[in-house]
Order: C-alpha cells, then structure tokens, then sequence
C-alpha cells in the first residue's frame, strides 16, 4: 500500500476520480466457453482487468503423490501473462503468483464437491490477461463461473472483492490510480447465498471502524456480482 | 505432453480417411479453418493481436526494454521471442519449465520474422554502443486445437506491425511506430495418413506424424524451414507443398496487411 | 508436507474433544503454550531473536545489505522477509526449493511487519538514488509443532527491534540502531473440530481445517489479515476471533517491547 | 545470418577463402570405437569441428514415463563442451542445444528399428568438443556412424549436411568465417540410398531458384559423405 | 587458504591470539534433546560456533530410487542459516554444502549400522546457526552426538577436528582469525576407540613433517572431544 | 550413478582377488594403467590437454575471462575449476544438474592446484581493483573407466602449463605464457577387498569402498587430501599409500614437466 495521503483522489462531492460513489463497483463483463478446448472457461473483464479462466476435468491425477484416495484435488495455477503489465512481467517461477494460486484453491476446495471424483484431479488455470488492480479477486469470481460452466458441483459459488482506504476513506473495489496511492486493500471470497467466507486477506492500516465498513461494502458488492455471474451461466452476456 | 492411449485407434482412422482424400474435420487436404484476427487487444502491449483458426486461439504481445547493445553491433537493437504454453491451453500442457515443444514453437517463429528482415534493427538504436531498443514478442496460447505455429506466426507479425516504440515512457524522445518492412508469413504441414495436409487441427496431430513449417517472404523468398518429428518425406512432396504454400501466404499477408 | 494416514482418526478425536471444549494439550480454547523468548542470540547477526512457544522453537536474524534504490522511491530503503523451514524442524519438512506454505509463512509474516509502517524507510537512506539499507530478516525454524505463524512474527519483531545497522563495517558512517516506531503482533486461530482455538499445537494443525492470521498494531488497527487453508467460516466467527486477538496482542506486545 | 555483403568472399575465379570451388566440402574425417565403455562411438572432424560421440544402449528405459510399450526410445543429448567455442560456453541448460537435441531425435528416430526394442532407451551423447560452423550437421552425421558402430538396426544412415548463400552466391558447406557473413544457411538430413529427407531447417533468405540450388549441392554433397562414412565402418580411417 | 605470513599470529612464549597453546582446542558444550519433535538431536558450541542437529528415522524410505534393499541409507544436509556468517549466506543450492554433506555421509556411514534397517531411511539435518572456523568438523561430531541420542546403534561415534598451520607453525583447531591467515587445514574424523579414520580432507602446504604433527594433534584431540560427547549422553551439560 | 544388481558378485570376486594379492585386470597393486598424455588439442582453448589412462580418456581446457577482482584481494586473479561429467563418458553418467561426483571432482582437483600455489595470481591482474584475468579450467570426461580423479588432474595441470592469456583478443596487452611454478600432482587409491590400490579400473570402483586423493607438490609437500565414500582406514595404511604417492607423483610431474 502507497499511503500518500496527500494526492486527492475523492472530491468534495465524496466522488471517486472515475466518477464513482464509495460503495461503487468497476463495470463487470463476464462470458462463458470463450476456450473452446476446455471443460469449462470464462473470460471476465472488471474494470481494464482481463481474466481467461479454463476448467479441465476431472481426469486422472498425476503426479501421484498428490492424488488423495477420498477425494479429488484441486490444480490451481494463477498467472500473469508477460504482457498484462505496464513493465513486462517475466515468465516462470514467482512468489506472488504461487502464493495466489494457493489461497485461491483454499477458498474454490471449500465449496466444490470434491467426494464426488475420488483420486482425481480439476485442473483450474487462471491467466490474467490485463492487469489492473484486484487481479486476485477476478481471477476467483472468474473460477467459480468456469468451474459453474464446466459443470462441477458446488455448494455455492465464490464471490470475492475487496474495499479499500484511499484519503482516509473507505471505498470499494479500489481502480489502479487509487490502489497506487491506497492505504489499506481487504480482499474477500463469500459464499453469496450464506454470507459465509473462504477467502480473506488484508493489507495496510485500518482502525477496527473502517475495517467493518469495508467489511461491509464486500458483502454488499458480492450480491450484485453475483447476479451477473448468474446471468452469464443462464447464457447471456452482460 | 503426455500421450494417451487413443492415439492409435485414431491414426487408424486418420490413415483410412486420408484414403480417401477426406479430413476428420470435413475440411479438404489445403482448406485452412475459419480465421479471425485482430489488433490493439491488450491495453497493456505496445503492440498485439488475436489470432483464431478454427478452435485455436492466440494472443501475441509486444513490449519494449532498453538494452545495452552487443559490442559488435552497437547500433542495433534486438528482438526476443518467446512461446509460453501454459495449461490453460489444452489438457496436455502442463506447467513447469519450457517444454521441448513451445521451445522449438518460439525459437521457428522466431526464426521466420528475424530472418526475412522485417525489423529495421538500425531504427531501434537509442544512443549508439549504449542504449538500444529489444523488442519482446510474447506468444501466449489459450486454446490449442492444433497449429500454434501458424496462429502464433501471424498473431507475431500482426501484433509486431501495430506495435509503437513506448519512447515517451522510457523519457528517451517521441513515440513512433514499430514499421515492418514485410510481412513474412507462416504456412505448415502435417504429414496425416499417408500425405501432408495444411493447417492441422489437434486430432490430426495428434494422429500424424512428422511437420513441415516454411516461413515466406513478400517475394516468395523462403525465411525459415524447419521440419518437426520423426518421419521421412521426399523431394516430391516437398515440392508440391511449397507450391501451396507460395499461393496461401499472399491470401494470408493480404488479410494481415488489411488489419 | 506429505500427510500421514494417521489424521483421520486424529481429526475425530479432535472433533469429540472440541465437542467437549477441551483440547489436546488440555489448554483451554484461548489459552496460548508457555512462551520464551530472547534477543542478541546469533551473534553474525545484526539483530536477532529466538522464540519457544511450547515445543515450537524458531530464530530470525537481521542481516543488512546496500542496494540501489528503486527508481519511484529514490530515499527508502527496502525489507525483504524470508522464510526458511529446512527438514531439521520436522520429519514432514522436506528439502528443496521453497514449498508453498514456506513461500506463505514468510509473505505473511512481512505483510504484518511492512504495513505496519513500524520501520521508518527513510531513515535507511545513505545516498539519496544510489544507495540505500536492504533489511533482510531471515526467520529459520527448529523445531516445528505448530504454529509457526505467531513464533515467526514474534521473533521477527524482536529482532527487527534489537538491530543495528552495520554502518561501520560497510564504511557509510557510525552505526546506529534501527528504531521501530510500532511493535506489530500477530495472533493465529485454527479450526480445529467445530471451532477456532489460539495458538494450535502440531497435532491441532494436522487435524485441524483453515487457519485466521491477524495482524494488529499498537492502538488495535489492523495490518495484515490472511486465511490459510480450505475452510469456510462466518462473519460472527472472525468477530469473535477478532476479540480475543486485540486482548492476546496487547499481552504479547509487553513481552517484546520489556526484551 | 549476418548477411553483410560488401565483404568478398568469392574472388574472381568463384574460388572461395579457403580455396573450394562453390560445391565443395571442407575436409572429413571419420573414427569409430573412441570412447571404449560405450556400445558404439564416432569421432568426426569436418573442417576444425571435433564431434564425439558414443551410443549407449538398448537400454532399460527410466524415467519411466517415457518408456513406450511397442518400441524403443531414443535420449539424444547434443551438447558443445565448454571449450567448444572462442568465447567460453556455459554448461547447463541452453534453448539452442535443446532444440538441437531435439531434432536430431526426430531424425534419427525416422531411420532406427525401434519396434525391434520395445520398452527400451539407446542413449546417443553427442558432443561438439571443437566447434567451427555446421555442428549440428556434423553430430548428426557422426551419430549414424555410432548408431552403426553399436550394431543397431536402421533402414539407413542418416548424411547430415548444410548449404548457403554468401555474397549472393549459393555454396556448398560454409565455414567459420563465410557463416558470419552468410545470407542463408539450409542444413538438411538425408538418407543417401533413397533420396528422402528426415531433417530439415532453414534461416535466412534464398529465391525459389537459390533454394533449388543449395538443395542439390546437399543431395550431391550427401553421397561424398556417405562414402567416407562407409569406409569408417569398414574398419580403416579416413 | 589465505597464508599472509607476515602477520604475527603466535607470541613469543608459543601462544596463540586466544591465549590458547599450540595443541589447545576451543571451548566446547554439548547438549542432546535440543529440538522436541526429533528423535534425536543436538546443539553443539564450539568457539562461536554453533550447530544444530536433528536426527529423523529410521523411516520410510523417499524418493525410493535411493532406497537400498539389504540396508538404511543416511540423508544428511549440512546447511548454513542465513545469518551464520558476517556476509549474509543466499539460502539455496551450494556446491560447498553439497560436498560437505556429502563427506559427512560417506564418514557416519561407515559407522552406523545400517543393515539394521533395510530399506528404510535415517535423514540428518545439519544447521549451522553462527559459523567461525571449522563448521564441518562441528556439524559431523555433533551429529554423531545426535545420532547416540535418537538411539541409533553405531559402531563408534566419530569425532571431527582439524589442525592447522600458521606462521609455519603446527596447531591444532583453528579459530576464525587463524583461519584467515592459515597455511594449511587438515580435518579428520576419527573413531575414538579404535583412532582408525572415517573422514579426511587437507588443503593447503604442509611439509610431510608437518603433516605428521597436525595428525598427531588431531588424534590427541578426539580423545578429549569424545570425552565431553559421552558426557553430555549421560545427561549433563558441560 | 545408478548402480547395477551385479555389484554384489564382483565385490565378492575383487575380495578374492585381494586375498591373492591380484587385480580384476593383472596389475599389480601399486601399478597405473598405460599412460597417454597431450596438450594443445582443442584450438578454441587457451590451453588444453588430452590424458588417457587405460580406457579413461579425459580433455582439459582452459579459457580466460576478464573480471572485477574482489574487493579484499584487488591485485589478484582467480581460478575456477569445473568438471562436468557428461552422459557421453559412460552408461551410468545422466545428463541434469551436477551430480555430488562431479562436484567433488571438480572441487577436489581445485584445491590440488590452487592450494600449491602454483598460479601467480598477483600476475593476472590487469588493472588493480578493476580487472584480472579469471582462469577457468574445464574438465571434460569422455570415457570413464575409472579414477577421473587422476585423469582430470594430470590433464588440468598439463593444460594449464600449456596455456597462453589471450591478452590480445580481449585488447589489453600482448599475449603471455600462464607460467605454473609448481606441478602438483595427484595419486588416487581406491579400497578394493581388505587393501588399496592405486589407480582403480571402472570395475575396481564399482566393486570398492573408500578412495583416498593425495595431492603432492614439487618437495613433496602435501597440498590436498580427500577421503570419499563411505569406509574406514587405519594410520598405517594412509602412512603405506602417502609413501607410494611420494614415488609415484615423481614419475608423473616428469611426463607433465616433458610435455
């Protein structure tokens, strides 16, 4: 988190420099079967972010020792593709993307039925495309639709987002500009139809009031994504 | 890229429709697939395009750094190309280090756009023996139903075309473009059943065997050959596919000319 | 981390025992494992601690180096965390390159103490554009059972705070401490059965589900947040996770600010 | 390919820097049996490159997966020691030996019986010690001889070999020097009793009747090789 | 080894920079039970250096293709932490470690009874924590140590030491300064009931009549060293 | 190094033999197999040999770089030395990362010669503080039939006797000899059955234990030792085998000396 508190982002209006309002989301497109190859995919767009998410399986797990005899496991791979980033971002091994990967099948482990499919494996690759800011949030709303389109069961999709502070502020869904200058970032997975979370992180400074505003302004957001995500399945774009 | 065990059943059928000069997909032996190409699709590349041939589809995206030059070329500038196959293109990609195959994909398309000369390397120059351009082409599969090659080939050269030299950024002087003086293109054959057919789609190479990749010029100049797998062909075959090739890389250079 | 067959009948037991509101160690639900911890105790090092929580032993050690700046922050020095877990501290701890949870801890672990804003960056400044501090703080287990989350963070903050800056040895002037301005503690939950406990022992984490890193500062703001693990939980749950870590971390803060 | 045309390479009487005449090979010469532990080996020098290579095999075949159930497999290692070359060559991983490797594979798998050894590997090492120009032609050329030295079946050996263009001019088998300043280089894998290919690569830049050209001079140049090649196996040097 | 000469490292009654006399040893403590959740381990100071050793197993035996059917094999890491030496030691691959733990092996498997478990695997984890001089010779008798207190059946524990030259004088166990300066380094592993050798290496100029002193010192010094390794079995620290 | 299911049998015929006071190939034990030695065999070297020892066959180049001296020796020049142990030398040889082998060939031969004393490093610099030239001799094995050890050190020190700085190519003088003021040479002995041997056969080692590498400069002095794999020898057999090396070492710095 930046934290330079003194670049104004919100006008007197309480507006946001892209003219949204503090509990304001980016505009979400989200698709589905957009590779044609797969099980299941979608191709999400949120804000200049672009996400392609595929869904392969399930199949048969290899390497072995991953393979459990009671359930079928997850193979989660974010990435960012070399030319999703202002400075071109260098392909192979990365904390950050290995570290993402592992929270993200954390939180889709959580909710997919994996006692159906015993010693197999479903593989999810996430390739953000463009980058712009919440990349982590995009690439696990995007998995929950492919996986949704490649019909595993699920208890429920996840939905995730995160709220910010920029200029002492809490807002929602934090756009590039301010997420350079911001100073606290909360990113969440809910389960839309419970409340319940499988995904949390957090970063920055926040007193424990603003952490229950932003707290708040995630769960509202997850509602309305939820019915586009909803709406792309039926076979609509949006 | 893991073999499964369907292989042979389909190089049978392959083989029995190739008999019969027919395809798997209903395609004639040198019917390309629907294409579709587009550029000025990535915000974040100084260059790019979306290349789909049938249910093959491609990404290429281009971007600068600046480098110091090689001491024997001190005025020129570079170009780096690199093919990432990651997973979400196919069930058989895995991840993990650069496999053989997307080594040998970067390396051939590579190979075709340096060798024609498209790129006036002189132009890239910054400051001579200091500063110069290198051009980074990432090639970047999302669906792979056969012929990266050709996709990755004309994606490279459509995104390498629109792409503008980032000089304001980097504080180094004015923006300009990336101008190609050609526009050498990619046509390759499969060897399926007992002949080559052109532009493969995943269950004729998987079901094939050797390929055969010709890269031309404006001209009809040849840039880069290069034959992949094991398999024998003869002098005579070889010639009859030049010669579709010579035909089908104006009908493509004519499209990518147009974007 | 390869897992033993063992846990099936070990998350049972856990579960009956949660059912009962007793844990494995007979501690109570809050209730964390004895505590021990020292500073000073590597002396290569510039700043140092080591922490026992129960038979969880671990070091972090405080290393500087000079770097240039990066370009968009020419006065700031840097902290790099990093977390080592080699196979001495466990016989589920294997050798090789960095495993997930290894990569996990550490990136915690800095989240906590970096966004706490606790080490004056500025300060680390010797030339302004050219050279600048690198604090590296290595966090190295011993013997892991559980929890290394809390022992990593607790003796990180230690060390970070008995640091010196080597400014003699490297000719840039006297040496002087590295004053933080905060004392960020964090606090870890595991569920283990039905509910979150502090502070799981190595059988909890075995049996247990997800784990709630909190990470708060010195007037109860909160700077690092993580959940680790497959799991699912409700916002009444971290509420009352968030509870008990704002009273845990006040005790914990007093420990290492009297070291 | 460098393609600096306005050095002469060619004077006046089409005689190139070294003295050949625009179809001629540098010198060849060809020793079996030189690596005693090895089933079969080939030492070749071709102008100043030094090639040694040693077969190893059949084989039983690990890592395991990529054992095949109905025939053998060939592990080509291509590999220019660190001394190979003017300025020293790193050992360790290198995109242009893989690719190398990888070739040649696919060339001599065209030509090897390897249904008679099923789940078996024949381990080929080929290793440039001296490089000049051409050493991909020269490892695999110097592969068949070791492939035969070891007595394994082929329907034939493979006559690998390059030709090219300088100062307009197509020419057989470039050297050092003359591949500096080439315009083209087109080295082929040609089985010597049929005509037919089983490699083939080109770079640079050749009309239609160029190519033509630097072909024939391959197919032509193919049988003088495959003669030395022959008498090698016989037992003398040449 | 460095071999400046002319700094004065011996004073002129024959003592060294620590007061120490030319067959003098550091200080030494030993202590066993040092990590809780192995089955055998041990912290061992030696001037400042400090090591740690946790010895794991007899277990399974992973990856299997280094399981050995008639016998146990030894997996042992000698490792330096980060924050050992005054320059910070990068984590990772490292030829140095990789042959000290190697060496190590070779040493502790000659004395281990292997046979005793067939199949199976003994891992030894060495860590160096702070390093001064002689780190191997600390990490391979304290691994012995550690090995005596999982219960391990051996033959004989081994005990590391290493003398030295300086000034072209013969010592015995060289600190960090000595080091600095030494001629020569001379490090054994020697069974102390029987004084037969289990490990060697020597670096640097000694005269055959020199290289017999330095012997003799290390030999004279084991019976010493194991002295404190048996102590510190029974249940004392010393 | 896979090992084969035979040792077994030939460890039992090796003891057999040592009881009988002979050899798997009729030497006698402190006899070294036939000796071929010569230098300046590779014309992209600066220095090279060629050595063969029965049917070990071995090349040693050295190549030449320029570098940065460190900071605390800023009048010196460096050495590296790397063996690099191909799958080209023999069936049990796999390609990959270095194996724990060729480190320690690498690292053993490396001390040999750097601890004589036996390169003038204060003579490679070129610009005090600023550049020296770093030696790199690379060991390059082609047949292993056993004791690379020797092989590789006989052929490093006669390759860099024959060595010549390149000080023309990289422009910063004139060419000069690399003079060596020592020859230091290294005798190998391997345990097979109850004694050591010197100069171990492929089938010695396969069916032996412990090794032994002395390392003797020109007065005899003891430059480097190296005990490996596992085993244990008493004070009276090292006293046996240093004498032998002694004598042996003699023999050979004559053939390097008359190369």
């Amino acid at each position: 988190m930046g934290g330079y508190g003194d670049v104004q982002m919100i006008d007197e209006n309480g507006l946001r420099v892209d003219g949204r309002g503090p509990g304001d989301l980016r505009e979400i497109t989200i698709q589905t079967g957009v590779v044609p190859v797969a099980d299941g995919s979608c191709r999400m767009t949120w804000g200049t972010n672009e996400a392609i998410v595929a869904v392969y399986g399930p199949m048969e797990c290899h390497p072995r020792k991953i393979q459990r005899q009671d359930r079928a496991v997850l193979d989660v791979a974010y990435n960012m593709a070399p030319f999703s980033t202002t400075d071109r971002m260098r392909p192979g091994f990365n904390r950050r993307s290995r570290e993402v990967s592992k929270v993200t099948k954390d939180a889709l482990e959580s909710v997919v039925l994996l006692e159906l499919y015993p010693r197999s494996k479903i593989r999810i690759s996430i390739e953000i495309v463009t980058a712009e800011a919440g990349t982590r949030c995009v690439g696990l709303t995007a998995a929950s639709v492919a996986l949704a389109d490649a019909g595993i069961p699920m208890t429920d999709m996840v939905v995730s987002v995160a709220s910010g502070k920029i200029n002492d502020i809490v807002v929602c869904d934090l756009n590039k500009e301010e997420d350079n200058y911001g100073e606290a970032d909360l990113p969440m997975g809910i389960l839309p139809n419970s409340g319940e979370l499988v995904f949390l992180q957090m970063d920055g400074d926040l007193s424990q009031e603003e952490f229950n505003q932003a707290w708040q302004y995630n769960i509202d957001a997850a509602q309305s994504i939820h019915r586009l995500m909803v709406d792309s399945l039926k076979g609509g774009e949006n | 890229m893991a073999l499964p065990l369907v292989p042979k059943l389909l190089r049978a059928h392959l083989a029995e429709l190739a008999e019969n000069d027919a395809r798997i997909d209903g395609r004639q032996r040198w019917e390309g697939r629907n294409l579709e190409a587009e550029i000025s699709v990535l915000p974040r590349a100084e260059g790019s395009a979306r290349v789909r041939m049938g249910d093959t589809i491609v990404f290429a995206g281009v971007k600068f750094q600046i480098m110091k030059p090689y001491s024997d070329r001190p005025n020129q500038g570079g170009l780096m190309c690199s093919a990432e196959i990651r997973p979400v293109a196919g069930r058989h990609w895995e991840s993990g280090p650069p496999s053989p195959e997307s080594i040998e994909l970067g390396r051939v398309v590579d190979r075709g756009i340096r060798e024609s000369g498209c790129i006036d390397v002189d132009a890239l120059c910054i400051i001579p023996g200091e500063k110069v351009w290198q051009v980074i082409l990432d090639l970047f599969a999302i669906s792979d139903d056969g012929n990266l090659f050709d996709a990755f080939a004309l994606a490279g050269i459509a995104a390498l075309r629109s792409a503008v030299v980032p000089a304001e950024r980097f504080e180094v002087g004015e923006d300009y473009p990336l101008n190609l003086s050609k526009t050498p293109i990619m046509c390759s054959y499969h060897k399926v059943g007992t002949r080559f057919v052109y532009d493969a789609c995943g269950r004729e190479e998987l079901g094939g065997d050797e390929r055969i990749h010709i890269t031309l010029g404006d001209d009809d100049h040849v840039h880069s050959l290069q034959k992949g797998l094991k398999g024998i062909f003869t002098t005579k075959e070889f010639t009859e596919i030049m010669g579709h090739a010579q035909e089908r890389s104006k009908e493509l250079r004519k499209i990518v000319d147009s974007l």
